[in-house]
């Protein structure tokens, strides 16, 4: 079993890679292999996951270890951390394909080329999760990057090529940041793997004022993709892309790279009680809390659909970082649980934006009236979504933020309960006024570029309308069996007893 | 690192160049059979070069003396991990840059026989290829100034070949240039025989003393070969030459020509005066080498040619190679300096080769290169931007390529050595070469409806663009072989003063 | 060169190197040792393995053949680059019509010039002389003939461009038997030495001589009327006079 | 002040008059000269090492890097040439009425 352990960190990766690889070489028309290939190599992938999942439950070690520099070695491990990041990404990958298929069936631009890149963004997006060093992790996130940029300006018109430069600029920012941090700590302290609790404890006292300097540089460089406030600014760009493109990227890999990165960093590079002692959690749960109300206050003013998730997902992202931030199991819980009900939830709400642009051509909230009627299931998966977005129990929403509550409490940062209200409040006033309009109002006669009501059959295609009511369900599931085995919050309960070695 | 005997029989070096100075007579002789020739020879030699990387790599460095005759009086040739990693990286991007020089200077059908195609490029192709290879295989500086006087003349007539205005106004400024370079030089070579009364490399690092005679012949060398290696201030000759060039010529020039120069300063100011002494006069290489990587980069960002951006992005990647000089002045930072500078050599060959072919089909394609005009041309060359988005990926330095691992390198022993400024000059240099690099590429993806006129290019010639970016793709997989090859040190005499390498 | 600062202060600046790098190094060059090393001795030493006398010969063709070997390639280079650029050269003068005293003063010389080139040939075995000098006497009777009889060689043709290139081709053609043999490239045979010299310095005399008589066909271009439309290939008898 | 210092002063000295004159001179062919003239600098100032050895034969080695200097400046010089007169013309064909500087 051992060599079977040692490949499948690397047969998980491998999955989404060859498939991404064929399917450029694909021709266009070949449409139904590329779809095939597509869907066959998610469904093998999340077979692989299930029984990592299976392995790392009852402490299989799973490592890959491959040679790539003298003295440095690409790592890829899977912890339970990753594990949590995997199998999260796993799911929505194939629910995204489903949806992407069907999105751009009439779309002019190369869909091989779109299918292509999306697999490289999984397997980037895979490579973050099963990193094992710092170095491997930093390979996977440029690699991120580089197989995003295609997909962002996939559209090809000006202002999508406009929104790809800021989303480059700002991330080959960000990585070179995060390249430079990570050659100071390797020279400081040399090649080292995550090790749970820290690596750092022993170099506390020889290198304590590099080693906040390099953290800083390091949480700069996450930041930009985890969009924390002052390096937010592509993400509202980046809604210019097609919507599967939109939700993958700020529901799943762009976005959840970044809060991983700064999980890892605390968690597993500087460790939590020694991050503790250097002051180092308070800046982090100070920007985080700032970014949580930035992103609110900024959503409730936008008037386009798209962008205001956009800022929504701005301050939710930052929800995992306040969790890094503060000291104690509880806040931890809820912060590395929120990684996965955000994804479950965004996801949502972007293939609801999505199916509602694609059928009726509406993209201002205000021409949003009486769309429940003629999209009653769309509608439906993005109300359950907003009501776990604002926190309403039973929605999984509401148990991140009850955990990091609890956390901040235990903790003693009281404030942090009042910040968590001021966004519950927010995310209320800008998600409610939509959900009225939908359901309450009168539908307005179709302005000039909005299709009418579609004749008989489903409200939009069928692989247009799974994909929601999926992950809207599973967002549901997640909230109201939280308690139950193999849930998100049982999983990161398991994380987290690791973790802190309790 | 015991050289065993390093006279292992004489043939290891002969056939790599009498080879093709033997195709090089024949094709000069049968000018119609050139072409064949030229790829029949590039296969032996690419075959030889494998083969001395392989002797080199498990029996370490070999050194021969040619017709037997001692050191003082006869000429000595020595491989180490340097020469034999320049000659394999020679024969790579060599092979492939005739296997697309076949397809590009067959006459094709409607050529007007007035302007025949020249068959000469592969007589001067091969006379180039015979002085690189003898170049990297000497250990005397004499015969060092014969290889540098053939490649400069045959790299001269190869970009006055399409014997245009502008190109031939660029040859001969870089034929004055490259002759003020080889006399000065020269210069150097007579004071040093004149104060040291040998010529071979290892005696002379074995007799050198700092006395103002050698001071002086290293100062009048390194201002000759920094001149033909187009350092900063005299790097003005570079972009015409490079840009007017035909496109595999070009290549040629820019992957491996100007290394050559880099190559022997890299002898001279490690094998023969020894790091430690040249410590002090490290600082000025250095200086102009940050400065041109950020002079480069602002020009290539200016540039309204692609060839041209191509041009002046070759002059700002030169001024990496020269922070080796600083860096390897610390101790500690040495060995990752000096792999550092080689990786880097390898790397951009592959990756500059591969642009400068795509941006060749690109000419051909579209009948010029005005960048501003060329929207879309993702859609009619897919395979050639494909080559070059792989190869810019490698020149910016992203992972998972060569340039990645180089930079790598760069930045960990910048900090290593202390050097602050150099680590940020290596990063600011990898943002401002994405700015050139996706300046082009955002016009390139961008999505155009009109068809416009963009005639066949060979498949031949699309492929080998692609082939060489992912050689440089694949060099930031192979590492460890590849870095191993290049500390097999020099077999210099034990007693030598040899600040040396790791 | 380099005109883009061609602004007053930068020409002043550069008007400065030359004096200032003279005086450098002049004061450099008097620190030399006075004492030479000790390759001179060895040289003398060595001289009687080598095969000739002349010791200019020997280090030429022996101890360093490896650096004569490159540089006959760096000639026949320059032929070959030569004529790769001379076809751009339609438009050249035409030469003068040969008048009756060059021919002859050219009919009268061409025999001694022949034996002038031989005996220096020759000679280079023990006392200055050699390949190149031979090869430069040919060169300048090759010249004159170009001159009188406006013949326009064409290199293309397989015969002459096998001259150009058979210096190259005699000398690593004995470095590589040589390698066969004595398991050493270019290591000649203490017996045989003199006569493989002498074997490798005629045929570099030769295309030296073809080298430096391609270069001035190149420059000069010759008149358009001799080279058909084709521009590659010349007539059929390579060494044809003008009509 | 020996004969051989005499000679590679003025070796020198030529040297460096000819890299004065590549780098200052305003017309091609005056580079192409002053390149010549720093060749034959460095020559004499070889010569000049040859001849600093007691006894009736000079140095050879020095004479041989001489002659393959020599010959290596005139494979340039023709190559400097030829391309001068494609430029001449062809410039003088397509009438850029570029400044002969290059």
């Amino acid at each position: 079993m051992t060599t079977f352990d040692a490949l499948m960190p690397l047969l998980i990766p491998l999955t989404s890679l060859i498939p991404g690889v064929i399917i450029f070489m694909l021709p266009e028309e070949r449409r139904t292999v590329r779809t095939a290939l597509n869907l066959g190599a998610a469904g093998v992938k999340l077979g692989l996951v299930a029984v990592m999942v299976w392995g790392v439950l009852h402490g299989h070690v799973y490592e890959t270890r491959l040679p790539l520099l003298p003295g440095f070695q690409l790592v890829l491990a899977a912890d339970a951390l990753s594990v949590l990041l995997v199998a999260l990404s796993s799911v929505l990958w194939f629910v995204t394909t489903l949806y992407a298929v069907a999105y751009l069936e009439h779309a002019p631009q190369s869909r091989s080329r779109f299918f292509g890149f999306f697999s490289l963004c999984v397997t980037s997006t895979i490579g973050i999760a099963l990193a094992g060093n710092l170095i491997t992790f930093l390979i996977f996130y440029e690699m991120l990057t580089l197989t995003t940029y295609p997909l962002v300006v996939h559209r090809g018109t000006p202002e999508s090529m406009r929104a790809g430069k800021i989303y480059l600029a700002y991330t080959i920012g960000g990585g070179a940041l995060f390249l430079a941090a990570t050659a100071w700590l390797t020279v400081l302290v040399g090649p080292l793997d995550f090790t749970q609790g820290g690596m750092l404890g022993g170099y506390a006292d020889r290198y304590a004022g590099q080693l906040r300097v390099i953290f800083f540089m390091l949480i700069a460089g996450l930041g930009v993709k985890a969009a924390l406030v002052p390096l937010h600014g592509w993400l509202p760009q980046a809604m210019i892309a097609p919507a599967p493109v939109s939700a993958l990227l700020h529901a799943v890999a762009v976005v959840k790279a970044g809060a991983f990165g700064i999980v890892r960093v605390v968690y597993d590079v500087y460790g939590i009680r020694f991050a503790a002692e250097l002051g180092l959690l308070q800046p982090l749960a100070l920007i985080a809390a700032v970014t949580i109300v930035y992103g609110s206050v900024m959503a409730l003013l936008q008037d386009d659909l798209k962008k205001r998730l956009a800022f929504s997902t701005v301050s939710q992202v930052s929800y995992i970082a306040l969790g890094a931030g503060i000291l104690g199991p509880l806040a931890t819980l809820g912060g590395m649980v929120h990684l996965v009900h955000q994804g479950l939830m965004k996801i949502t709400l972007f293939f609801c934006a999505g199916n509602l642009a694609e059928s009726t051509g509406i993209h201002s909230i205000r021409r949003m009236a009486g769309v429940g009627r003629r999209l009653p299931l769309t509608m439906g998966a993005f109300t359950l979504a907003a009501f776990g977005m604002i926190g309403v129990p039973p929605m999984a929403g509401f148990i991140s933020k009850w955990y990091i509550g609890l956390g901040g409490v235990a903790a003693g940062e009281s404030w942090v309960i009042a910040v968590l209200a001021a966004s519950t409040a927010l995310n209320a006033a800008y998600f409610l006024p939509i959900l009225h309009l939908v359901w309450f109002k009168e539908p307005e006669p179709p302005e000039a570029g909005e299709r009418p009501q579609r004749r008989g059959g489903l409200e939009v295609h069928w692989m247009l309308l799974l994909p929601p009511v999926l992950t809207a369900l599973l967002a549901l599931t997640s909230g109201l069996l939280a308690g139950a085995y193999l849930s998100p919050l049982w999983w990161t309960r398991l994380i987290v007893a690791r973790e802190y070695q309790l | 690192m015991i050289a065993p005997d390093p006279t292992i029989g004489d043939p290891w070096w002969v056939w790599v160049i009498a080879g093709p100075l033997a195709a090089a007579c024949a094709m000069a002789v049968f000018r119609k059979l050139s072409a064949a020739f030229g790829l029949l020879a590039g296969l032996i030699i690419a075959g030889l070069a494998a083969r001395l990387i392989l002797l080199v790599a498990e029996a370490g460095a070999v050194k021969t003396e040619i017709g037997g005759w001692a050191a003082p009086l006869g000429i000595e040739l020595m491989a180490d991990g340097l020469s034999a990693g320049m000659l394999g990286i020679t024969a790579l991007v060599g092979m492939i840059i005739s296997i697309y020089a076949a397809a590009y200077f067959r006459p094709h059908d409607g050529a007007d026989p007035s302007n025949p195609p020249p068959t000469l490029f592969w007589p001067l192709w091969m006379f180039l290829w015979a002085a690189l290879n003898a170049l990297f295989l000497s250990a005397d500086i004499f015969n060092m100034y014969v290889t540098l006087e053939l490649m400069g003349l045959s790299a001269v007539a190869l970009t006055a070949l399409s014997r245009e205005p502008a190109a031939v106004s660029a040859a001969l400024r870089y034929l004055l240039v490259s002759l003020l370079g080889s006399l000065s030089y020269l210069m150097g070579v007579a004071l040093l025989y004149g104060a040291f009364g040998t010529l071979g490399l290892a005696s002379l690092a074995a007799e050198l003393t700092p006395a103002p005679a050698a001071l002086a012949a290293l100062a009048l060398m390194s201002a000759g070969l920094m001149m033909k290696a187009a350092l900063f201030p005299l790097h003005f000759w570079l972009p015409p030459a490079h840009a007017a060039a035909p496109a595999p010529v070009s290549a040629l020039l820019s992957a491996l020509v100007v290394k050559a120069s880099f190559y022997l300063l890299l002898r001279l100011w490690f094998d023969a005066f020894g790091p430690a002494a040249t410590a002090a006069a490290a600082l000025i290489p250095g200086v102009l080498g940050a400065v041109a990587v950020l002079w480069g980069s602002v020009q290539a960002l200016s540039a309204q040619r692609l060839k041209m951006l191509v041009a002046y992005s070759t002059v700002a990647q030169l001024g990496y190679l020269f922070l080796v000089f600083p860096l390897a002045a610390a101790e500690g930072a040495r060995g990752t300096a000096w792999c550092a500078a080689i990786y880097f050599v390898i790397a951009h060959a592959c990756a500059k080769a591969a642009v400068f072919l795509a941006a060749g089909n690109v000419l051909i394609g579209f009948g010029h290169d005005r960048i501003e005009e060329l929207r879309g041309a993702v859609q009619d060359l897919p395979v050639s931007m494909f080559g070059f988005a792989v190869a810019g990926v490698s020149l910016i330095g992203l992972p998972p390529s060569g340039g990645f691992i180089a930079k790598w390198l760069f930045v960990t022993a910048a900090i290593d050595a202390g050097q602050w400024p150099l680590a940020a000059v290596v990063v600011a240099g990898g943002l401002l070469s994405t700015a050139y690099i996706f300046r082009f590429f955002s016009r390139a993806f961008a999505h155009v409806t009109e068809k416009h006129s963009c005639c066949r290019v060979h498949p031949a010639m699309e492929w080998s663009a692609l082939a060489l970016a992912l050689c440089a793709l694949a060099l930031g997989l192979t590492a460890p072989p590849v870095i191993g090859l290049f500390q097999v040190g020099p077999p210099l005499l034990e007693t030598a003063a040899m600040g040396g390498r790791p | 060169m380099g005109n883009h600062e061609s602004g007053r202060r930068s020409r002043r600046s550069r008007r400065l190197t030359g004096p200032a790098l003279g005086a450098g190094l002049a004061l450099v060059v008097a620190t030399l040792p006075e004492a030479p090393a000790a390759l001179p001795h060895l040289v003398r030493e060595a001289l009687a393995r080598s095969g000739v006398e002349n010791p200019v010969t020997a280090v030429l063709l022996n101890f360093r053949g490896y650096d004569t070997l490159l540089e006959v390639a760096v000639l026949l280079l320059a032929a070959v680059a030569a004529q790769a650029l001379n076809t751009g050269l339609s438009g050249r003068a035409p030469l003068p019509p040969a008048n009756l005293f060059l021919t002859a003063f050219f009919r009268f010389l061409a025999p001694f010039a022949i034996v002038v080139a031989g005996y220096l040939l020759w000679v280079g075995k023990h006392a200055p002389g050699g390949a190149f000098q031979a090869g430069a006497v040919l060169a300048a009777l090759g010249i004159l003939a170009a001159l009188t009889t406006g013949a326009h060689p064409c290199w293309e043709s397989p015969r002459l461009a096998l001259a150009l290139v058979a210096g190259l081709l005699v000398f690593s053609g004995v470095g590589l038997t040589l390698l066969q043999t004595e398991g050493r490239f270019l290591k000649y045979p203490a017996a045989h030495a003199g006569t493989l010299i002498l074997i490798i310095e005629a045929a570099a005399a030769v295309s030296i001589a073809a080298a430096l008589i391609a270069l001035f066909n190149a420059g000069s271009g010759g008149d358009p009327g001799s080279r058909p439309p084709s521009g590659r290939h010349c007539a059929s008898h390579p060494l044809r006079s003008r009509p | 002040m020996t004969p051989p210092l005499l000679y590679a002063l003025a070796g020198v000295a030529l040297f460096s008059i000819g890299v004065g004159g590549l780098i200052t001179a305003a017309h091609l062919l005056r580079q192409v000269l002053s390149f010549n003239v720093a060749g034959s600098g460095v020559f004499l100032f070889l010569v000049a090492m040859a001849y600093r050895t007691p006894g009736p034969f000079p140095d050879p080695v020095p004479h041989a890097m001489v002659l393959t200097g020599i010959v290596v400046a005139v494979s340039a010089t023709a190559l400097a040439l030829l391309l001068i007169c494609i430029r001449h013309e062809s410039t003088a064909r397509s009438a850029t009425g570029e400044d002969d500087r290059p």
